[in-house]
C-alpha cells in the first residue's frame, strides 16, 4: 500500500500546483487599454442576408474608419449563427452578426460565457422566416393549406437558428407534426432538395432565392403569412463592451453608415457583388433578389423586405421578448426572461443621438425586376 | 469386427515416384519406391527426417497424387498411370501426427462421426456402436468428454477407435505417438497391440523411434533419404502376441543393432543435407 | 479464465469474489483513478476556470442537469426523449450488426473455403476496404432514399467488413489436418462444411463480432452527426449547434455507457456458445 | 477433389522470387481478378447511366456518378493545386495525430504494463472513456481547442491513442512470465529486464497497434474534416474535399475524394507495416 499513499501524495501536489495558477477570472480575455490598436475577430454571416451590414463593413472596410490605427479585423465565416456563439463563448471571436434565436440564447450562457445583444440590426418578415416544399408537391391555395401538408412529412432546417425557431413557432400554431424534423445545415438542405429526399425545409436568404431561382424546390410562404417576424443582432463580449468602449463604439458607427448605405436603392446591385465575393455557389441575381427583389403576396412577399433599426427599438424588444418565451417554452434557454443588463440599447441610442437621427435609420424596400442590371 | 472375414489390407506399391514441384524446382520426394505389405500385417516405416516417409502416406491415403507407378489395396488399383490421385476413402484413414479429433464435438461424437457421415447407420445406432467400441477399448466414462479435456494418450486412443469404428481395410499411422512421453508410450503400444490381436487390420506405421517399430511390426522397412526408397527390410521374427518383456530378449537387440546401423548412415546423409523435419 | 466448480452453488460463489474484492486494495486504487479524473475536471473548469477549461461543461451542471426531474433543456434520465435517442441509435446498431452478422459470415466462410469464391470476391473486397466507412457518407445519402437508410447502411458496412475478414481468418486458421481427417472418414464436402468448418472458425468469429459491434459504434456516431435524426450521435451534435454543452457530455457519456454494455452482451454470448473452447483453454489447448 | 489445402513437403526453402511473381501474375487467380474487377466496372457504368440505354433510372446504382463521369473528373482535378493541397492537409493531420498518439501511447501502454499500482489507478478511468468513439469528442473538441486544426488533431489522437495502449498492454501481457523468472534469475536488474526483455518483447504488438492505428487515424480524420466542416470550420483536407463535393452538387469528385482517400490510406498503412517491420526484424514473415 505504500505505492499508494506516495500516489495520494503526488495527486494533492498536482492540485496545489494547479490552485497556485490563481483563480484570475481566466474565461475573460485581454482587449488592451482604451485607444491600443485592437485585433478583432468578427464572427459574421455572409449567407444570411438580414446581416448583410457586417458583409458590407468587411467589403468596403468601413471598419478602419472608425478603429484606431494599427488595428486589424478578422471576419471569420459561420455557416448559422450558433457556429458564431460557440466561437464568441470559446473567446475565439468578440463581435457576432447572429439572427434572433442564437443572439438571445447567446445571452444565457454565462456560465461560460458573458455575452450582450448591442444592435438591432434588421426586422423583416421573409428574410429569415421562408418555407419551402419539394418541386412536385401538389398546389396549394395558401400558406396554411401548405404547412397543413407538412403535417406527416420530412422537414428540415438549421437547429438553433432563426429558421428552426419560425418553424416550431407556425409548427405549433398550426398544430402541424412532421415526422422527422431534421437538424441540417443549409448546405445539406440544398443537396438535400437536389437529391429529392426532403418534402419541406424552413431557412434564410439568400439561400432560399437560390433555391427557387434553381428550381430546386418551391416557396409556399414566409413570415408574413403567419405573422412572425424575424431579426438579425449584434451580440458582443461583456468584457470587451467593459474593457474597450472606444471600440464598441466604433464598431457601432461603422454599423451605422453600412446600414445606412444598404437602405440606399441605387447600392443593390453593388451590395450583391460586395456579397458575391465572400460566399460560393450564388449568382450574382439570387443575392440581389435575396434582399432586393420581390416576391408575390401567396409567396409570402412583401412591399417592405427589411427595416433597419440600428437601435433596440420597441419592436426588436417585443420581438426578443416574445422569441425568448417562446425558446423557453420549447427547453431551448433555461430562464424564461432574458437577465436585466443581457440588452444594452443605450450603445445604440447614443449614436443615433449623436448624429440627430431617429430610428429605423432605413428601410430596404422591394425593387421591380427591372432594378438588377 | 470378427478375424475370420477375408483378409482385407494387402497393399502393394509398384515403382511409385512422386516429385513436388514448388515453383519450378521440381524436387523429388519417393524414388522408384516398391513395397508389398501382406493383408493383416505391422509394417513400420522408419528413415530419416524429411526423407518423403510422409508422402508415400498421403498417396496411399489420397491426400496428393503420384507422377509415375501405381498403387493397390487387395489387388484393386487405388492410384496408377490413369488415375493418379487415389480416391480418400474410409477403408484407408489416416491418424495423424498431433491429432485431429474434433475438438468441438465431444469424444463419442467423434467416433460417431464417419459411419453418419458415410450414411452407413443412424445417429442412435453409430452413437451405441461408438459407446461399445469405446467401452471394449477401456474408454467408457469418457463420452461426454471434450478432447480438449482428456490427456493426449486418451486423446489418441480415441482417434484410433475413431478410425476403426469404419472397419478400414489398413490403419495409416504417421507417426501418432510422437509427441507423447515414454510413459503413454509404452501404455498406448500395448493397446493398439490389443486392438490388433482382435482385429487383425493391416497397420502402416511411420515412426522414428527404432524399439517401437521392432516392438510393434511384423517387418521394419528402413528407407534411404530423400528421394525415400525401401532400403532394406527387417524381418522381426518375434512371435505376436507380444509384451513388453520382449524389449530385454537377445533377438530384439540384435536386430536392433541391424536395423541402427542402416538407418545411422541414411540419418547422416540427409543430416548434412540440411533436412528440415519433413 | 478460472472455471466456477459445478457443485458449490453460484450464489456463494459470487458472494466470496466480493469479498475477496474488498479486501484487495486494486478496488481502492480504482476508486482513486475516478476520483483524481473527476477531480480534475471539476478543478480545471469550476474552480480554477484554466484558459480552456472554462468554456467546457461542469461537473456538477452535467451531473444535474443528467439526473434532474425537469432538466434545462429537455434531457435527462427523467425525459422520455433521452430514452427515445438510445432506442433509435440501439435499433440502427441491432438492424446494422444483425444484417452484417448474416451476411458477413456466410460470405467470410465462402471466402475462407472456397478459392473460386475468393479469387473473384476477395479483390473486390480488397479495393473498397481501405476506404474509410465514413467517405461513404455523402454517397450513401445520395443513393439511397430516405435518412435513415444511410445511417444503417454505413453502420452496417462497416461491421460487414470486420465480421467477413474474421470469419476468412477463422477458416485459414483451421489445421487442415482436421478437413483430411472428415474426408477419410468419408464425410462430403458439405458436410465437412458444416461440422468442421464452421465451427473450427467460431472462436476467430466471435472476435470479428466483438470488432464489429465497436466499429458500428463508431460510424453510427459519425453518421448520425452528419444526417441522422434522432440517435445519440445527433443529439451530440444538436446539443453542440445548440449551445446546450451539459447535454452533449451527458450524450457522449450515455453513449459510453450504451456501447460498452452492448460490447460486453457481444463478448458474454459468444463465450457461452464456445462451450467446448473456454474448457479447453481452461485445460491449456490440444495434446 | 481435395479443398485447396494443400499438403505439399515443405516448399519455402526452394522459393525463388522472380519465378513466384511470374507465376503469380498470370495464375488462375489473377486471372479471376481481373475479370471480376472489370465486371464490377461493367455493372457500375451501366447501372449509373441507367437512362441512356434502358431509358428509366435504375434505383440505387442510378444516384451515383458512372465510372466515365469519375475518371473524367479526376483527369481536371489532377491538374488543379487544391486537389493535391488537400491530399497534403490530411496526410499531414494523420501524420501528426499519428505520432503524438504512438508517443504517447506506447509509454503509457507500457507503464501500464509495468506498474501495477499506476495500473490499478489509470486503466479503470481509461476504461471509462474508451468506449466512446473518437468521434464523439468532435464538438467537445472543437469547444475545447483553439484552432481546428488542434480539434482535428485531438480527435485523431483519441482514436489512435487507444488502440495502441490496448495492443502495448495486450503484448506486455503475453510475454511468457518464465521469461522474467529466468531474466530475474540470472540477476538482471528491473532496469535491463526492461529494455532487453519487455519492451522487444512487446515489440511485435507495438507493430499491429501502429498497423491497427493508422487505418483509425483514416477513418477519423475523413469523418473529423466533415463534421468540423458541416459546423463552420473552413479546413481544408480530402473529408472537406469529399463534403465540399456534395455541397456543391458535383458527385463524380465525391468518388474521386473516396477513392483518393482509400489509395492514402493504403500506402500510409503499408509505411507503417514496412517501417513497423524494422522494431521486429526476427518477425520476418
Amino acid at each position: 500500500m505504500t505505492k499508494a499513499k506516495g500516489f495520494m501524495a503526488l495527486a494533492c501536489l498536482l492540485g496545489a500546483a494547479l490552485s497556485a495558477f490563481g483563480p484570475a477570472r481566466a474565461s475573460d480575455v485581454d482587449y488592451g487599454k482604451p485607444g491600443d490598436p485592437i485585433h478583432l475577430q468578427v464572427g459574421y454571416q455572409p449567407y444570411y442576408s438580414e446581416a448583410w451590414s457586417g458583409a458590407v463593413i468587411d467589403g468596403l472596410a468601413l471598419w478602419k474608419k472608425y478603429l484606431p490605427a494599427g488595428s486589424t479585423v478578422d471576419f471569420n465565416i459561420g455557416l448559422q449563427g450558433s457556429i458564431i456563439v460557440n466561437a464568441m463563448l470559446a473567446g475565439k471571436e468578440s463581435i457576432g452578426y447572429l439572427g434572433d434565436m442564437p443572439a438571445i440564447v447567446a445571452t444565457t450562457k454565462r456560465q461560460v460565457g458573458d455575452l450582450r445583444i448591442v444592435a438591432a440590426i434588421g426586422l423583416g418578415y421573409d428574410e429569415c422566416n421562408v418555407i419551402f416544399v419539394r418541386n412536385d408537391a401538389p398546389r396549394f391555395v395558401n400558406a396554411d393549406e401548405a404547412v397543413a401538408w407538412l403535417d406527416g412529412k420530412t422537414v428540415a432546417s438549421p437547429k438553433g437558428s432563426c429558421a428552426d425557431r419560425f418553424a416550431r413557432a407556425v409548427f405549433e400554431k398550426k398544430h402541424v407534426n412532421p415526422t422527422s424534423y431534421l437538424n441540417q445545415s443549409i448546405e445539406v438542405i440544398t443537396s438535400g432538395f437536389r437529391a429529392g429526399k426532403l418534402d419541406g425545409a424552413v431557412l434564410w436568404e439568400p439561400t432560399a432565392t437560390r433555391l427557387v431561382e434553381g428550381s430546386l424546390a418551391r416557396r409556399i410562404g414566409a413570415g408574413n403569412n403567419f405573422d412572425e417576424r424575424d431579426g438579425a443582432f449584434i451580440d458582443m463580449r461583456a468584457d470587451l463592451i467593459q474593457q474597450r468602449p472606444d471600440v464598441v463604439k466604433g464598431w457601432l458607427e461603422a454599423e451605422l453608415e453600412a446600414e445606412q448605405y444598404l437602405a440606399d436603392p441605387k447600392n443593390a446591385v453593388s451590395v450583391a457583388e460586395l456579397a458575391q465575393a465572400q460566399t460560393t455557389g450564388f449568382q450574382k441575381h439570387e443575392l440581389w433578389r435575396a434582399l432586393f427583389g420581390e416576391y408575390s403576396a401567396e409567396e409570402g412577399g412583401a412591399p417592405v423586405r427589411l427595416t433597419l433599426p440600428f437601435e433596440l427599438t420597441a419592436p426588436a424588444l417585443e420581438h426578443i421578448k416574445k422569441a425568448t418565451a417562446f425558446l423557453f417554452s420549447i427547453k431551448s434557454i433555461d430562464t424564461p426572461e432574458l437577465p436585466s443588463d443581457a440588452v444594452l440599447p443605450e450603445l445604440t441610442t447614443d449614436i443615433l443621438k449623436e448624429h440627430g437621427l431617429t430610428a429605423p435609420v432605413g428601410e430596404i424596400k422591394a425593387q421591380p425586376e427591372s432594378a438588377f442590371r | 469386427m470378427n478375424a475370420s472375414q477375408v483378409p482385407r489390407g494387402a497393399l502393394s506399391l509398384q515403382d511409385v515416384v512422386k516429385i513436388y514441384d514448388p515453383d519450378g524446382s521440381n524436387v523429388m520426394a519417393v524414388d522408384h519406391c516398391s513395397l508389398k505389405v501382406e493383408a493383416g500385417e505391422i509394417c513400420m516405416i522408419v528413415g530419416p527426417s524429411g526423407c518423403g516417409k510422409t508422402s508415400l502416406l498421403n498417396a496411399i491415403a489420397g491426400f496428393h497424387d503420384i507422377d509415375r507407378g501405381s498403387i493397390r489395396l487387395d489387388g484393386e488399383v487405388l492410384c496408377g498411370p490413369d488415375r493418379r490421385q487415389a480416391p480418400i476413402g474410409p477403408d484407408r484413414v489416416v491418424v495423424f501426427q498431433n491429432g485431429a479429433l474434433f475438438p468441438w464435438k465431444t469424444n463419442l461424437e467423434n467416433i460417431a462421426f464417419g459411419p453418419i457421415a458415410q450414411g452407413r447407420l443412424s445417429r442412435a445406432e453409430a452413437r451405441d456402436k461408438a459407446r461399445a467400441m469405446m467401452a471394449e477399448a477401456g474408454l467408457s466414462g469418457y463420452e461426454n468428454d471434450y478432447p480438449g479435456q482428456v490427456s493426449s494418450g486418451l486423446r489418441r486412443r480415441v482417434e484410433i477407435v475413431r478410425a476403426l469404428i469404419n472397419d478400414p481395410a489398413v490403419l495409416l499411422l504417421d507417426e501418432p505417438y510422437r509427441a507423447l512421453d515414454a510413459l503413454t508410450k509404452s501404455v498406448l503400444h500395448e493397446s493398439l497391440l490389443e486392438i490388433y490381436y482382435k482385429t487383425r487390420k493391416t497397420i502402416f506405421f511411420i515412426t522414428h523411434d527404432l524399439e517401437e517399430a521392432i516392438f510393434l511390426g511384423h517387418r521394419v522397412v528402413v528407407m534411404t533419404s530423400r528421394p525415400c526408397r525401401p532400403k532394406r527390410i527387417f524381418d522381426v521374427d518375434i512371435p505376436h502376441p507380444r509384451d513388453y518383456g520382449v524389449l530385454t530378449s537377445k533377438r530384439f537387440r540384435e536386430i536392433a543393432a541391424e536395423v541402427a546401423e542402416a538407418v545411422n548412415e541414411e540419418a547422416l546423409k540427409s543430416f548434412t543435407r540440411g533436412e528440415r523435419e519433413g | 479464465m478460472s472455471v466456477a466448480q459445478p457443485d458449490r452453488p453460484l450464489l456463494a460463489e459470487t458472494l466470496t469474489q466480493w469479498a475477496e474484492a474488498f479486501r484487495r486494495p486494486t478496488l481502492y486504487l480504482a476508486v482513486l483513478g475516478y476520483a483524481l479524473m473527476l477531480g480534475f475536471w471539476y478543478l480545471t473548469v469550476q474552480v480554477l476556470k484554466l484558459p480552456r477549461f472554462s468554456q467546457m461543461p461542469a461537473l456538477t451542471d452535467v451531473m444535474r442537469e443528467w439526473t434532474s426531474r425537469d432538466p434545462a433543456y429537455g434531457v435527462s434520465i427523467f425525459t422520455p426523449i433521452y430514452y427515445q435517442h438510445i432506442l433509435v441509435s440501439l435499433r440502427r446498431i441491432a438492424i446494422a450488426f444483425a444484417l452484417a452478422t448474416s451476411l458477413g459470415v456466410p460470405v467470410g466462410l465462402l471466402l475462407g473455403w472456397s478459392k473460386a469464391f475468393r479469387d473473384y470476391v476477395f479483390p473486390l473486397f480488397e479495393m473498397l476496404r481501405p476506404i474509410p466507412i465514413l467517405a461513404w457518407v455523402p454517397l450513401a445519402i445520395i443513393m439511397l432514399p430516405g435518412d435513415e437508410l444511410p445511417v444503417v447502411y454505413l453502420t452496417f458496412l462497416a461491421s460487414f467488413f470486420a465480421t467477413a475478414l474474421n470469419t476468412m481468418l477463422g477458416v485459414k486458421s483451421i489445421d487442415p489436418a482436421y478437413v483430411l481427417a472428415a474426408q477419410c472418414l468419408g464425410a462430403s464436402r458439405w458436410r465437412i462444411f458444416a461440422e468442421v468448418i464452421v465451427p473450427g472458425a467460431l472462436p476467430f468469429i466471435f472476435t470479428g463480432l466483438q470488432i464489429s459491434i465497436g466499429v458500428a459504434w463508431f460510424s453510427l456516431v459519425a453518421a448520425e452527426m452528419i444526417s441522422g435524426q434522432f440517435g445519440l450521435g445527433y443529439l451530440i451534435n444538436t446539443s453542440y449547434t445548440t449551445v446546450e454543452y451539459p447535454t452533449l457530455v451527458i450524450a457522449m457519456f450515455t453513449l459510453g455507457i450504451v456501447g460498452y454494455s452492448t460490447s460486453a452482451l457481444v463478448r458474454r454470448v459468444g463465450e457461452g456458445l464456445m462451450t467446448w473452447r473456454t474448457r479447453q483453454l481452461a485445460m491449456d489447448g490440444r495434446g | 477433389m481435395a479443398s485447396d489445402v494443400s499438403l505439399a513437403v515443405d516448399e519455402r526453402e526452394r522459393r525463388s522470387s522472380g519465378a513466384r511473381l511470374r507465376r503469380k501474375l498470370n495464375s488462375v487467380s489473377t486471372r479471376r481478378a481481373a475479370v471480376s474487377i472489370v465486371v464490377a466496372l461493367l455493372l457500375w457504368q451501366l447501372g449509373a447511366t441507367g437512362p441512356s440505354w434502358l431509358g428509366m433510372r435504375i434505383p440505387i446504382l442510378g444516384a451515383s456518378p458512372s465510372p466515365v463521369a469519375v475518371a473524367q473528373a479526376w483527369s481536371h482535378l489532377v491538374a488543379d493545386p487544391n486537389y493535391w493541397r488537400s491530399w497534403y492537409l490530411s496526410l499531414l493531420r494523420v501524420l501528426f495525430g499519428f505520432a503524438s498518439a504512438t508517443l504517447v501511447g506506447v509509454p503509457f501502454g507500457l507503464l501500464l504494463a509495468v506498474h501495477p499500482t499506476f495500473r490499478a489507478i489509470s486503466y479503470p478511468a481509461f476504461e471509462l472513456l474508451r468506449p466512446i468513439p473518437p468521434l464523439a469528442w468532435v464538438p467537445a473538441s472543437i469547444i475545447f481547442w483553439p484552432t481546428q486544426e488542434l480539434s482535428i488533431a485531438f480527435v485523431i489522437f483519441i482514436g489512435a491513442f487507444y488502440t495502441i495502449v490496448i495492443n502495448v498492454l495486450g503484448g506486455a501481457e503475453a510475454i511468457d512470465v518464465r521469461l522474467i523468472q529466468a531474466a530475474r534469475s540470472m540477476g538482471a536488474s528491473r532496469g535491463n529486464i526492461f529494455w532487453r526483455l519487455i519492451l522487444p518483447g512487446v515489440a511485435p504488438s507495438i507493430r499491429v497497434g501502429m498497423e491497427v492505428a493508422i487505418g483509425i487515424t483514416w477513418e477519423v480524420v475523413v469523418a473529423a474534416e466533415m463534421i468540423s466542416s458541416g459546423s463552420g470550420g473552413a479546413g481544408g483536407g480530402l473529408g472537406f474535399f469529399i463534403w465540399n463535393s456534395y455541397i456543391g452538387g458535383s458527385y463524380p469528385n465525391i468518388v474521386v475524394g473516396m477513392i483518393s482517400i482509400g489509395i492514402a490510406g493504403y500506402a500510409s498503412s503499408t509505411v507503417v507495416r514496412v517501417a513497423a517491420g524494422r522494431l521486429t526484424p526476427w518477425q520476418r514473415a
